[in-house]
């Protein structure tokens, strides 16, 4: 793999940058791999960068029907923390994000993870115990927190109207220092590429439409473009797409596909530093590095795979922003968008073996598992190379939905992300 | 945004007016003792979430307040056809995966 | 400065009407009817701005929706900034400041450019994702530099002055877009009295008539677009909007139309106006007649302030009276361009050539380019400009017959502007948004409307037909084929008659080749706004970005806050070629809202500030408002939250009315509790089924506390009922849980037991309830009643129709206190009578209102739960000591039985609601404190559980607490310990959660 | 045929006696003083009508029998087509469902009402009294449907909204159910706890046309 850096920018700059590698092949597949990845999202990547790269497992393929990460890590709105409330959830997004904070250097690709912190605004009095218990199991678990009152929030976001003369006034905050924003589209191509260069095989605009099961284990897959694919283990990494996949191996799972929606203003002068997220009020913002608000709007209650959702839902979002922001009102919206979210009944992921051998899968991270993309790549990568779910995965089974034992992070992940 | 008949009011409208309650045709087992927790959590928890036609349940919330059937195409958002509870739907998919 | 390119006669401007803005702190002039753009032309202002990413020298190119770079910030005062102002689209009004949003000191000598210019070759696309690695610590600091360049124009810092409106339509057609086809198109359905809606975005309607010099019916073409204007004015159902973007396209033909009302007037909207209309359309049929924008061309510098879209030059000679320059060279590869040479010449200024790509055009525009004796050079292109501010000379070669490469020499000319066209795009936007595919049309040479589901059609120059008596015929056929979809009869309408234009093909072609290849070429740029250039883009295939969406989220191409419009198509096609696929094969990127940028405060409308939210209030408000009480949000309703007398801290209030409860009488509102009325013969075997407990049983007169479950076990609602009648009970819902109550209940009767007999009905609005509550409590009922309240007539969990203070009431003996309490219900419109006659009798008890912190105290002080507080959905009956609350005898099944015998529901060491008992009574923990064991072991430390509620007991003068600890009904007695956020460990007993008269005596007195 | 031992009926009303004073949900707004100092003309008028009876009676609306009953109570039939009403003397039944009505009377009479539906009507029906938590805002005028179209989502055009249709929609981020009982009038009927919010947004979304208050 050709290694990046500011000397090899100018170098080739001389070139006039005519003799970049490619940052992957575009292979034919082989009939059989070792591991098939289904779904080229961040998750699936990270998994097939993490198998080659930690587990030794290289004959590898990805399989995608789209282009990589053109699911939902191309439309999140890329906020990464890991102040979750229960401690199996608070342990994986936490090993993501230890992963997170070294990952440019180790992919080689600058994935721009900016840790300007994410505030979680509380507006009610229960949102402030929310928040407290949150924060405090937080605290116990290692994981860094603190606990605002309105005039600290104040100070670190001048520009919200945090006075007593809103609807719903903020009275504090939950902050996490050490979280952030990424760039969404980097880290699929920054895992891309590395996979790429273990020796994966990154096989695009190929449909998995159904899966090979022999004596009940699955052996591969068919797709549209190349027939049938074997492998010894199949990880289906698709998202909102799951309960296909799924039905094609003869099962459910505790899952809905929604839309949910994300929108951003037009490039406006850096005004806002750190993330807002708002639960009560439902809104969240940032604001990315080109100077765009990226805001993050709701989920639609029906099912969805249409990639957008429904109107009110945006208008509702703006009128939660502006209740904010009241001085975001003459700043204009640019794009909105939506995505195919997974939600799984305890808004925890699901990653599991399933009712078919050989078939593992990681879904269920509906509207926020951008956050989790190495961790999750890596804890299932750890999986698929034994075959046996890694400990830090192994409270997210499917089947813990029929003992009753969920992890319902509802107040901690709700619809915010 | 989604524009709906109730079958109750007998005219077209607006979302805003409806909540989705999920997958239709859902019975509560009659004899929830006799599920093993298997059964039970598919009962509660696992659901078709077809790419395609889906027949889900809708009630007229801030309207008649009666629940009633839609089957729509979750990639199109079309709505096929609008029918009662106890009803079964008309327009179901060509063919369900033989598997 | 005089309007040195402004001619003497012609356009659409008032000469009579001169207005002053302000440009970058200079004062200039224009004409009523121009845009900020024409009348900055007119000025013969070159450098609008600078580039984002190489900070170059830009101007204006295209005169609409279109425009990439005369992106502005405008605002005379700080609260009516609005940043990325396109002024192509702003009209101009006296007193308009606006200002570049980059360059720094200045547009004209920024220093960025420096850096643009020397780094420019450093930072192809992509570039961020492969450099500021290393070494880590280091990214932020590299990431202040790159924000420091972000952002275009800048958010005012003060609360916007101007209001929004918003506001639901409903029509039988709705037309996008007033050009001919959409007028024909309006005008049809309109004849036949359909409710039609007709949106522009353009100040006036006319579309690309009102900047062309064609006739119809030898008229100026004007005149028609006047006359139908005035028919449809007058149509009863017909709705016109100018000024007005059809922005979103959405499922079943839902459309939002920003309108601007006073933008053109003002940057602040005049008293009483809103600024801006937001108009949600649901519409039957839908016409789109949006038209087409034209392509600029791609080659060498073709960013230099003077290169122009051919038909933007047009638009300002014949629309503005403005010449944008002296000396024109036009590139085109299609009849359309020369247009814009004619126009030139014709408002007196020279035309230098006319560069066709073509090898051999013919027809009616060549015929007339050399009438004019103008210099027609075939078969060639412009493959690079001279100048950094403005243009001074083109470089043209020969290019060969597919136009890939240079053949043969440069010619150079001198000129100031460079018009091109590459051909027409129509604007297809709209029809992307509900998830239709745009298909290319080889012919078009351009994408057209994809298939979809909506009730939609296409008309005129968005159909791909460019010519006037095609858009005429095609929105006069959209018309009567939507009255035929609808029923609604027919029209027809009148076509003018339109002049004659032959055309000879187009030539395909996207991008000016260059002597160099593309890498080694002068910049060709395809995206103005972000600086994607045909190297960037080949570049970006050659990484192995392949797929048009990777190229764009690599490159940023169709990023910016024109989307594209102008560069996409080029964009796709250079990417085309340089992955050896065809167009069709590469595809667009997908279209989404909006059209183009839409103000927040239009999305919000009234929904701010006051209007945010409903604040829903008691019956009692008013008098809760004069006794000074503080106010929590509950759901939407405001409740108070404590009544704090002159000087008290909320401690000392809390602590006055917890202790006047007790020793002698309190009350609350308690209004805000949901009510479902229950009737039918099966009500009480409908309650035995969605609550936990018995209601077989329960005689008339009698109230009886029950728990609500999920189908999971947990408790997600409780409260009491009582029975009314024989078939008559009215249920009590927690206050935020009242509406997700009654429509579980309809849920279940609906759709599982439609057979069981029976109906709710919501009434929590009706009843104003009022709880008093404390030793005292019966003596002040009695002062009030008739009816004999004593112990024997109305017992602990009694209800008694009454009259109190002369109003018919439904009194409930029940107790969230633990004390003597009557729960008094009277229709709310006597709500506020019987509270006041109650504080009038009451006063010689020391009555004293207590708002949602004392109740919370004193129920807790009882442990009773709250759910919501002390349940988050994750515990049930059991898990809460309440287990008595739940009955397994009953012979159906009732909602939660089976989910509460799960496996994990049953296990050992659940998490079980206690009381606790801080070591050191003064400290009160924190509620949400969570509890270890081991209050030594490392982190993470395992942890137990934590506090629910908490509080100060002035009653019992110690802190009370309850919480989850882990197998906590089997540890009482066993220590917990709280390490807190300041480093303190505090220790905690676990017991009883039952703090105050364990035996329940007091409220059975 | 009386069913009155398994239901509790109470006559909620005081005595005039009583001297009791009753007020409607916006009686806090003091209407009769903002109609006094406001504006005399213009395009949206506003009253409040507080205080009349309002029962809700639920029955199949297939069991004549039932049907046939509540004609005889109220002396008119029970609307039956979907969204639509009757107004006689001074009773307005409104369809909200298929197996639902809401019927209007004075305050006064609501109890009376409620006996007589009683003594006539058997089985399966419910009658609950919701006067308390409802109240009526009756909006007219040139630009009343103009006020109405930033409010609510229905068609408002006299070709889809008939005088005497009506609708329970939803109502800016409340509800209200809607009948139109003229070309440029209409009947609002709000719940109580809601009342101000609505009221706070008529006058804001009418303020264009001029709000004329009526007391
Ligand atoms: C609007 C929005 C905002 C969000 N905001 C946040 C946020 O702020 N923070 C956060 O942490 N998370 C957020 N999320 C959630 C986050 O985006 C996802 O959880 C995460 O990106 C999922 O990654 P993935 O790789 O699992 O799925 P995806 O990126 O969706 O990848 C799945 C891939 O599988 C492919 N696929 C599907 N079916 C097949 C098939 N049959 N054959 C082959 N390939 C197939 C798809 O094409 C897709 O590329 C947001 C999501 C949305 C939509
Ligand atoms: N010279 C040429 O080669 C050439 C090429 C193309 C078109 N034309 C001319 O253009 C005309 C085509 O007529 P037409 O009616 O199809 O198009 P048009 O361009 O005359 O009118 C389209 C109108 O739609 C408006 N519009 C576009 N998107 C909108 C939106 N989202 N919301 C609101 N308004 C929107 C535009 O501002 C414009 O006013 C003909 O006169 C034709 O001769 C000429
Ligand atoms: C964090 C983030 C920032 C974005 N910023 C922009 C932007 O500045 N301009 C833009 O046009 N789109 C922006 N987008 C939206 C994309 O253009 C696109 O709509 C989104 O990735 C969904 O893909 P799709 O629209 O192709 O389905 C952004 C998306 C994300 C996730
Ligand atoms: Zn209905």
């Amino acid at each position: 793999m050709q290694h990046y850096s500011g000397f090899g920018l100018i170098k080739h700059s001389l070139s006039h940058h005519e003799n970049w590698q490619r940052a992957w092949r575009n292979p034919t597949p082989k009939k059989k791999y070792d591991v098939i990845v289904i779904g080229g999202g961040g998750h699936g990547l990270a998994t097939a960068y993490y198998l080659a790269k930690e587990f030794g497992v290289t004959n590898v393929a990805v399989i995608e029907k789209g282009y990589l990460g053109g699911g939902n890590t191309a439309r999140n709105t890329t906020i990464v923390r890991s102040n979750y409330l229960w401690d199996e959830a608070a342990h994986l997004y936490e090993h993501a994000m230890k992963l997170w904070e070294g990952l440019s250097q180790d992919l080689n690709y600058n994935v721009m993870f900016s840790q300007r912190g994410v505030l979680n605004l509380g507006h009610t009095l229960q949102d402030m115990r929310d928040i407290q218990r949150r924060v405090n199991a937080n605290r116990l678990n290692g994981i860094d927190g603190e606990v605002l009152d309105a005039k600290q929030v104040q100070e670190l976001v001048p520009h919200m109207d945090c006075s007593a003369n809103t609807r719903y006034p903020v009275l504090g905050a939950s902050w996490q220092p050490r979280a952030g924003v990424a760039r969404h589209d980097a880290v699929a191509w920054g895992y891309a590429r590395g996979a790429d260069a273990h020796g994966v095989d990154l096989i695009q605009q190929t449909a998995v439409t159904d899966l090979i099961i022999e004596d009940g284990a699955c052996v591969g897959v068919k797709t549209d473009r190349y027939g049938e694919i074997r492998a010894d283990r199949v990880g289906s990494v698709v998202a909102g797409n799951s309960s296909v996949i799924a039905a094609m191996g003869g099962f459910e799972l505790p899952l809905e596909s929604h839309p949910l929606q994300a929108l951003v203003s037009e490039p406006i002068k850096p005004i806002l530093d750190t993330v807002v997220m708002s639960n009560h009020v439902h809104g969240y913002v940032s604001q990315s590095d080109k100077g765009d608000l990226v805001i993050g709007a709701g989920i639609d209650g029906y099912n969805g795979y249409g990639q957008r959702g429904s109107f009110p839902t945006i208008e509702h979002t703006l009128q939660a922003i502006v209740e904010l922001f009241p001085i975001f009102s003459r700043v204009r919206m640019n794009r909105q968008w939506g995505g195919v979210v997974d939600t799984c009944p305890d808004a925890c992921p699901i990653l599991s073996e399933t009712p078919v051998k050989n078939l593992f899968f990681n879904c269920g991270w509906g509207t926020g598992g951008f956050k989790a993309t190495p961790g999750s790549g890596h804890v299932f990568a750890a999986s698929l190379a034994k075959g046996e779910m890694h400990p830090l995965a192994k409270p997210f089974s499917m089947f813990r939905f029929h003992n009753g034992a969920l992890v319902d992070e509802h107040g901690a992940a709700g619809v915010a992300h | 945004m989604l524009h709906i008949y109730c079958p109750h009011c007998c005219e077209y409208r607006e979302e805003e007016e409806f909540h989705v309650k999920g997958q239709a045709h859902l019975a509560r087992p009659l004899d929830p003792e006799a599920c093993s927790d298997k059964e039970w959590g598919e009962y509660l928890y696992f659901r078709k979430n077809p790419r395609g036609l889906h027949h889900e349940l809708w009630v007229h919330a801030a309207g008649c307040r009666k629940f009633f059937n839609v089957t729509r195409d979750t990639v199109s958002y079309e709505i096929k056809e609008v029918y009662l509870i106890g009803e079964k739907p008309s327009v179901v998919a060509a063919s369900v995966s033989a598997k | 400065m005089t309007q040195k390119n402004r001619l003497q006669s012609g356009g659409r401007i008032d000469r009579s009407k001169a207005l002053t803005f302000t440009y970058n702190g200079k004062e200039y002039k224009g004409f009523e009817g121009d845009t900020l753009a024409s009348a900055m032309l007119a000025n013969g202002i070159d450098v609008i701005g600078r580039s984002f990413k190489y900070s170059r020298p830009r101007g204006i190119v295209a005169a609409g929706a279109e425009e990439p770079n005369a992106v502005m910030q405008l605002g005379a005062t700080e609260a009516t900034q609005v940043p990325n102002v396109r002024a192509t689209q702003q009209e101009l009004f006296d007193g308009l400041v606006s200002g570049a949003t980059n360059g720094w000191p200045s547009v004209d000598n920024d220093l960025m450019g420096v850096v643009g210019k020397v780094g420019g070759k450093m930072m192809p696309p992509g570039f961020y994702y492969k450099t500021f690695m290393y070494p880590q610590s280091m990214w932020e600091t590299y990431e202040k530099f790159i924000r420091k360049a972000a952002g275009l124009g800048r958010s005012s810092l003060e609360n916007d002055p101007d209001s929004y409106e918003k506001i639901n339509q409903h029509c039988d057609v709705l037309v996008v877009g007033a050009g001919p086809a959409g007028l024909t198109a309006a005008l049809t359905a309109g004849r036949a009295g359909a409710r039609v809606i007709l949106a522009d975005e353009q100040s006036e309607f006319g579309g690309s008539l009102l900047s062309s010099r064609e006739t119809l019916d030898g008229a100026e073409a004007s005149q028609w677009v006047e006359k139908v204007t005035a028919e449809l004015a007058g149509m009863k159902e017909v709705m016109l909007l100018p000024r007005s973007t059809v922005n979103g396209y959405h499922d079943h033909n839902f459309l939002t139309i920003h309108q601007r009302n006073t933008d053109h007037i003002s940057d602040k909207a005049p008293a009483g106006q809103a600024r801006q209309t937001l108009h949600r359309v649901r519409a039957k049929w839908v016409v789109l007649a949006t038209g087409a924008h034209e392509r600029p061309l791609v080659y060498g510098n073709n960013d230099v302030p003077g290169c122009m879209i051919a038909s933007a030059v047009s638009t300002y000679i014949n629309r503005y009276g403005v010449v944008p320059g002296n000396e024109l060279v036009v590139m085109t590869t299609n009849d359309g361009g020369y247009q814009a040479a004619f126009d030139w010449q014709d408002a007196g200024r020279k035309v230098v050539a006319i560069v066709d790509t073509r090898q051999n055009p013919q027809g009616a525009q060549v015929a007339e380019a050399s009438k004019r004796g103008i210099n027609l050079i075939k078969g060639s292109g412009v493959i690079d400009v001279a100048g950094s501010k403005r243009v001074t000379g083109v470089s043209i070669a020969t290019l060969n017959a597919e136009g890939t490469a240079v053949q043969g020499s440069v010619t150079k000319l001198s000129a100031d502007t460079v018009a091109t066209s590459g051909g027409w795009s129509p604007v297809i936007h709209l029809a992307g948004h509900t998830g239709s595919r745009p298909v290319w049309d080889d012919k078009v040479v351009g994408f057209l409307p994809g298939p979809t589901v909506e009730k939609r059609l296409v008309a005129g120059a968005i159909a791909g037909d460019f010519t006037t008596a095609g858009a005429l015929a095609q929105g006069a056929e959209a018309g009567r084929k939507a009255l035929a979809e609808l029923g609604l009869g027919q029209a027809e309408i009148e076509l003018p008659a339109t002049e004659e234009v032959v055309v000879h093909p187009p030539m395909t072609l996207f991008q000016i080749p260059h002597l160099k290849k593309t890498s080694e070429a002068p910049k060709q740029f395809v995206d103005y706004q972000n600086d994607v250039t045909a190297a960037g883009i080949e570049l970006a295939c050659r990484e192995g970005f392949e797929s048009i969406e990777h190229v764009k989220r690599y490159t940023a191409l169709g990023f910016g806050t024109d989307q594209g419009k102008l560069g996409n198509i080029a964009g796709m096609a250079i990417a085309a070629k340089a992955t050896g696929r065809t167009i069709p094969e590469t595809g667009t990127t997908i279209f989404r809202p909006n059209y183009t940028p839409v103000t927040f405060g239009a999305m919000v409308g009234r929904d701010r500030g006051e209007l945010f939210d409903p604040k829903r209030y008691t019956a009692m408000h008013k008098w809760h408002v004069e006794n000074g009480a503080l106010f929590e949000d509950v759901g939407q309703w405001k409740r108070p939250w404590y009544f704090p007398k002159a000087g008290e801290t909320m401690q000392q209030s809390l602590d006055r009315e917890c202790k006047a409860t007790r020793e002698s009488i309190g009350i609350l509102d308690a209004s805000t509790l949901g009510k479902i009325d229950i009737q039918g013969k099966d009500a009480r075997e409908f309650l035995g089924r969605v609550y936990t407990n018995a209601w077989a049983k329960l005689a008339v007169g009698k109230c009886r506390y029950g728990l609500m479950c999920g189908e999971d076990g947990m408790v997600f609602d409780d409260g009491v009922t009582s029975c009314l009648g024989e078939n008559h009970f009215v249920m009590t819902t927690t206050s935020g849980g009242a509406a997700r109550v009654y429509e579980w209940l309809e849920l279940y009767h609906q759709t599982e037991w439609p057979d069981l007999e029976v109906y709710f009905n919501t009434v929590t609005d009706h009843w104003s309830t009022m709880t008093i509550s404390g030793p005292n409590a019966r003596k002040l009922l009695q002062e009030l009643t008739d009816y004999d309240v004593s112990k024997e007539n109305l017992g602990f969990m009694d209800w008694r129709e009454m009259k109190v203070a002369g109003v018919p009431a439904r009194v409930f003996r029940i107790s969230f206190t633990g004390e003597l309490s009557f729960e008094i219900n009277v229709q709310a419109n006597f709500g506020l009578q019987v509270w006041e006659k109650l504080f009038e009798h009451g006063a010689k008890y020391n009555l004293t209102p207590y708002g949602t912190e004392t109740m919370h105290i004193l129920r807790a002080e009882k442990g009773f739960i709250i759910a919501g507080q002390d349940t988050d959905g994750s515990v049930h009956p059991y898990d809460l000591g309440m287990g008595w609350a739940v009955s397994q005898q009953k012979p159906f099944s009732f909602i939660g039985k089976r989910g509460m015998a799960r496996e994990d529901c049953v296990r050992e060491n659940r998490k079980q609601l206690v009381g606790l008992k801080t070591t050191d009574p003064t400290i009160v923990l924190p509620e949400g404190a969570q509890g270890v064991f081991d209050p030594k072991a490392p982190i993470p430390m395992p942890m137990v559980g934590h506090i629910t509620s908490s509080y100060w007991s002035a009653n019992l003068g110690h802190s009370i607490a309850m919480g989850l600890v882990k197998g906590g009904l089997d540890r009482m007695g066993e220590k917990v310990y709280y390490p807190l956020a300041d480093g303190r460990v505090v220790e905690a007993e676990i017991c009883s959660p039952i703090f105050l008269d364990p035996k329940g005596e007091r409220q059975n007195v | 045929m009386s069913d009155t031992n398994s239901v509790a009926i109470m006559n909620q009303v005081p005595d005039a006696a009583a001297g009791v004073r009753a007020e409607s949900p916006l009686h806090h707004a003091d209407l009769a003083t903002v109609a006094h100092k406001g504006n005399k003309i213009g395009g949206v008028h506003f009253r409040e009508v507080g205080l009349m009876g309002h029962l809700t009676l639920r029955c199949d609306p297939n069991n004549a029998e039932l049907i046939g009953a509540a004609a005889r109570v109220l002396g008119v039939e029970l609307p039956l087509t979907p969204l639509s009403s009757v107004e006689s003397g001074g009773t307005i039944v409104r369809w909200i469902a298929p197996d639902e009505w809401l019927i209007t009377v004075p305050n006064d009479q609501s109890f009376d009402l409620e006996t007589r539906f009683r003594a006539e009507m058997s089985g399966h029906y419910s009658l609950v009294n919701g006067s308390g938590g409802l109240t009526i805002y009756q909006v007219s005028g040139e630009n009343v449907v103009d006020m109405l179209k930033k409010s609510t989502p229905v068609d408002l055009h006299d070709s889809e909204f008939p005088v005497g249709k009506v609708v329970s929609t939803v109502f800016a981020k409340s509800g209200a159910v809607i009948r139109r009982t003229g070309a440029n009038e209409f009947e609002l009927l709000v719940r109580r706890s809601f009342a101000d919010y609505l009221w706070l947004w008529i006058q804001s979304a009418s303020a264009e046309f001029g709000l004329v208050v009526e007391a």
